[in-house]
């Protein structure tokens, strides 16, 4: 019964807790609400403290043990379109843009799921290599780029104006700011090393579990506020919402020990691999593809893939992965 | 004073949209724009701007009235189509004219 | 284009009575609205947006003009002599006529 | 000389320092604000901390210990607007209305003096009990809703519209922001337990103070702000906004020592019963009573009573307690 | 109900202008006022609201048309040549003559 | 090649290289902006944790250890126009308005500049003088008025409306809210001494440098949205920005000498007077003289100087403190 007790560990943390919290202040309408520039300041912080540490494990490990695995990570981002493309354009019969937008997603991450699932790991104990972050990293826009090719062949005809080149794509996808401030922070971290680490680790790293309560929180509010959406989207997007997630979830975990990760790496990878983008891939999508349709996108990967990968899926990856490597 | 007829046109539209119409400003000969964030409610359900990402902003720009005729039909049939939006003119009346 | 004529109207209220004049929006027969936190200065008082509890909101509907006569009967007699309030309509044009 | 020694203590503390510092701001209109969102916040932070703080104390000190006193504590915030009422009715010549407002508010409770008293003790070494936060947050409601039936059964002949609904004011005072979130984190915190709490400790508690100290900074300047209404108040009001917190912290201290609590906590249960709501209930007031003025209520309870109680009326009561428990 | 014709004058301006702008209605008349953060674009170029000290604000006042024409003399004359700001005034029509 | 070393270990300071990042978002034109409540929350936040810590050193080491340098700084700050004006007015051909409105810009100081150099003496391990704080407060102000005194002479001619009074400088000088907040928290502190510090440290003290780091990311895209405005300064400008603060980082450091203080302190002064202001005095000399253009004193102040001090100029001013101190 080891997956219930690892699932019932998870349920019971604070951030998770949490989450299920703003997910009841949402559906009680209650009138618990973030102003917009809270929501901003969280996520700049949790993206520049995982960049920032990641930097630095990377710094201390040495850049040659991480590129195979981080390359590993990026094929696979890049090639997770290309299957869940035809499975939503003939299994779940959405027209070709919104295949490719949601497609684009599901390969991209999420970066408070790749946290959500460190976070897991140190309270289980189990060690991982903490320049994982760096996948995280890689694995954002390698899809959000493919799934806009795939929109943009399947909607040639239409054009004109310059809203949906692929330059935006690629400059979203480069510079938008979620991964702006994951990839620089990285960087820095790197540049700095130790020394900086130091310097900066009582607010970079010290509260950052409370700080990632607090923003579940608050993504609590978020998802909850798109439930109601959830009869729009049809039971075929709810079912992918969750079986894709289990399948990337295995995948990414094998490739993990494949490309010689430890059992703490392999199920970030796993669940890397599980994620939806929520953030990066909605913005470079509603730029680039703005005939594809938000909800669809949308509350799949906030309202369902969320919630379920940082409730069961990482406790899932978990096990998975230590019958992997047992 | 002297005041003269300009247009005002406002446009309601999700955030995303910001650049692609700021754009469209320049291009239609506006000389300059006002802009906020709102929350909303219309036919494409609430956007409760709780995520910067998924909120509105409210876009205003004074502009003569050709301008404003180039800049609506632009509107209706490029941005209408894809983006949640509204746009509307109306009379107002500036004092200094060669500013708009 | 063909613009359409349209009633603006635009209320300014305490934030505490933001449920009830959008609820009162959707009996009257609005098919939308947008909204912003505002400052302000009236017979009630300086408003300075300290506290969310006590600040102040802007709301703005485009309506059908009977849609407006309606609203702003309501506001006169149930809003007025209970909030700290202004309201006022204007004419605006619109492209979709059917949206609003 | 101790009760002088004690008022002095609690006036050199950073937190009441800040506050008068507030207080400062805004009397020589400095263009100091606080944005509005770093007000909530600042908000959110509190109401998370104090709750979940004292909801891994009621796990821990186990909820049979707990039920007993959290309920005196109720019904005294239930009655305090019974005798309110006519004092404000008859002695004050308010209103119906006015007065069944007023009498909500100080039967209702005000987070922050709570927070603030737990930071005296703290400050002087006098140990209480954590699980206190559940009479903060039981204490909330029940005034609001008596005043609010008060104030209806005065105003019956008008109506019509569904402003002031009876089921407005439950919801108001059931799910409003404040009253969910300490609920909220109370039920979380009860059930990560200790666990939990070493997760997110380093931002939850370590850094509380100083957090408090700069709310208040800004609660500072909000009173100040509304100093001016003082006149328009009355001296009645103005003499009620001291003498009541006076009068229901010494009946509060007593209650606590009934209630089978420590010298801290009956000293925590004497601030709780003195404060008044300037937050939940004004909200749900003006939701509800919408035709009292908020000028009464918000000026007695932010401007008068707020301020009273921070400084001197927390050392008096703590001294009410080493008198009962001697 | 009857509406009654008033002013609506817009103001955009930079942040450092408000105590000045705000003290201006004051003096010539005007009953209240409504403001709000904002970002523009305009000759001067673009303010991006980024830091509170360069930021813009848009001040709505409701008022009297004579009122109206003395604000705009006032502007025209003391604030255009020092501060980036734009001002427009338009028709709408309010409920309470003698709130404004 | 000390001075290289220093340089070099400054750079790749977490804050420097924070600065450096937000410098490229701006460049980038990446979508990374932070809303302005962060700004205002972070600037609040380092003002008063500063201010905080200032106060307490005072306590501890006596005033009478604190006048007689902090006149000095403040007699410094009330000189640099003096001699910046004619520079600015028959150098550099500036208008007499803008001459004055520069030349406040350069006496009055960037708190933000000091907070980092004494971070680079922490990281080097060099002790330096805590109160130092009152330096920075009490040399925000003189130069300010000593500016508009200036310009007003310049313009007399014009006038009519209030717009340009003495008096909106003198209030906006001393009850700003950059200066009251320094000056508040420094008098808190000073009231608190070590027993406040206590409790609010693990809030104002140990997570500050990481602050810092997030706040200079902030400031690094401000001052790249400016870096266009480079074009329209002019080349004398340019040089301005950066001779002017070798020259009163010189001044600074020997001053600091003669007054008493040690090596630390002395580089400390060294950088107030080498460092130009961007919030205090924009505000109020955009209030006093409104018709000097922001582009040259704003430009000049954050574009140019705010970026060399940080990066290059808090290690000269160390290096020719050690080279005075030999
Ligand atoms: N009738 C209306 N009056 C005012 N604002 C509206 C109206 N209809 C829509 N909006 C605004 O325009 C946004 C997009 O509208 P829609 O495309 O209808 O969802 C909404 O979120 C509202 O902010
Ligand atoms: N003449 C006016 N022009 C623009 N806004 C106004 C005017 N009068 C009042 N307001 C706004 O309406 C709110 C409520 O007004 P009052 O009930 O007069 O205090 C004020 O806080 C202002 O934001
Ligand atoms: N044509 C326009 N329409 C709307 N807003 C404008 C316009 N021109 C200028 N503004 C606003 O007024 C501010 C100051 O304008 P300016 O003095 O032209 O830089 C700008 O930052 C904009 O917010
Ligand atoms: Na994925
Ligand atoms: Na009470
Ligand atoms: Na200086």
């Amino acid at each position: 019964m080891d997956i219930l007790d690892a699932i019932h560990a998870n349920l019971l943390s604070p951030a998770v807790l949490f989450f299920g919290l703003g997910l009841v202040a949402a559906l009680t309408k209650s009138d618990l609400k973030f102003p917009e520039p809270l929501y901003v300041a969280l996520t700049i912080y949790l993206l520049l403290a995982i960049g920032f540490k990641g930097g630095v494990a990377i710094a201390e490990a040495g850049i040659e043990k991480v590129w195979l695995p981080a390359l590993a990570a990026m094929a696979l981002g890049a090639l997770i379109p290309l299957w869940t493309y035809p499975v939503l354009r003939f299994g779940g019969k959405f027209s070709a843009v919104d295949a490719a937008a949601i497609a684009a997603h599901y390969g991209s991450v999420s970066a408070v799921t790749f946290i959500a699932a460190t976070n897991y790991l140190k309270a289980i104990n189990q060690p991982f290599e903490n320049y994982a972050t760096a996948f995280l990293a890689v694995m954002e826009s390698p899809a959000i780029l493919v799934g806009v090719v795939l929109g943009k062949m399947a909607t040639k005809s239409k054009g004109g104006s310059d809203f949906s080149s692929i330059k935006t794509a690629i400059h979203e996808a480069l510079f938008g700011r979620s991964i702006f401030l994951l990839v620089g922070a990285l960087i820095v971290g790197w540049l700095c090393g130790k020394p900086g680490m130091d310097k900066v680790e009582p607010f970079f790293v010290t509260p950052f579990q409370g700080v990632l309560a607090l923003f579940l929180l608050e993504m609590g509010t978020v998802a909850g506020r798109r439930v109601g959406d959830l009869k729009k989207v049809g039971p075929f997007l709810l079912a992918f919402g969750i079986v894709m997630p289990l399948l990337h979830g295995g995948i990414g975990v094998w490739l993990g020990k494949v490309a010689g990760l430890e059992l703490g790496g392999a199920t970030l990878m796993g669940g890397l691999a599980a994620s939806a983008s929520y953030i990066a891939a909605p913005a470079a999508i509603r730029l680039s593809l703005p005939d594809a349709n938000p909800t669809f996108y949308l509350t799949s990967s906030l309202a369902i893939t969320f919630p379920f990968n940082i409730s069961l899926g990482i406790p899932i990856y978990y096990e998975i992965a230590r019958w992997l490597y047992r | 004073m002297n005041t003269y007829p300009m247009k005002l046109v406002t446009i309601v539209c999700e955030a995303y949209a910001q650049d692609t119409v700021t754009k469209l400003l320049n291009e239609v000969g506006a000389h300059g724009w006002t802009l906020f964030a709102v929350e909303g409610d219309g036919s494409q359900g609430k956007r409760p701007a709780d995520i910067k990402e998924f909120a509105n902003i409210q876009i205003e720009a004074v502009v003569q009235p050709e301008v404003a005729d180039k800049l609506l039909e632009r509107l209706a049939n490029d941005f209408f189509p894809r983006y949640a939006m509204i746009a509307f003119e109306s009379e107002v009346r500036v004092l200094r004219r060669e500013k708009f």
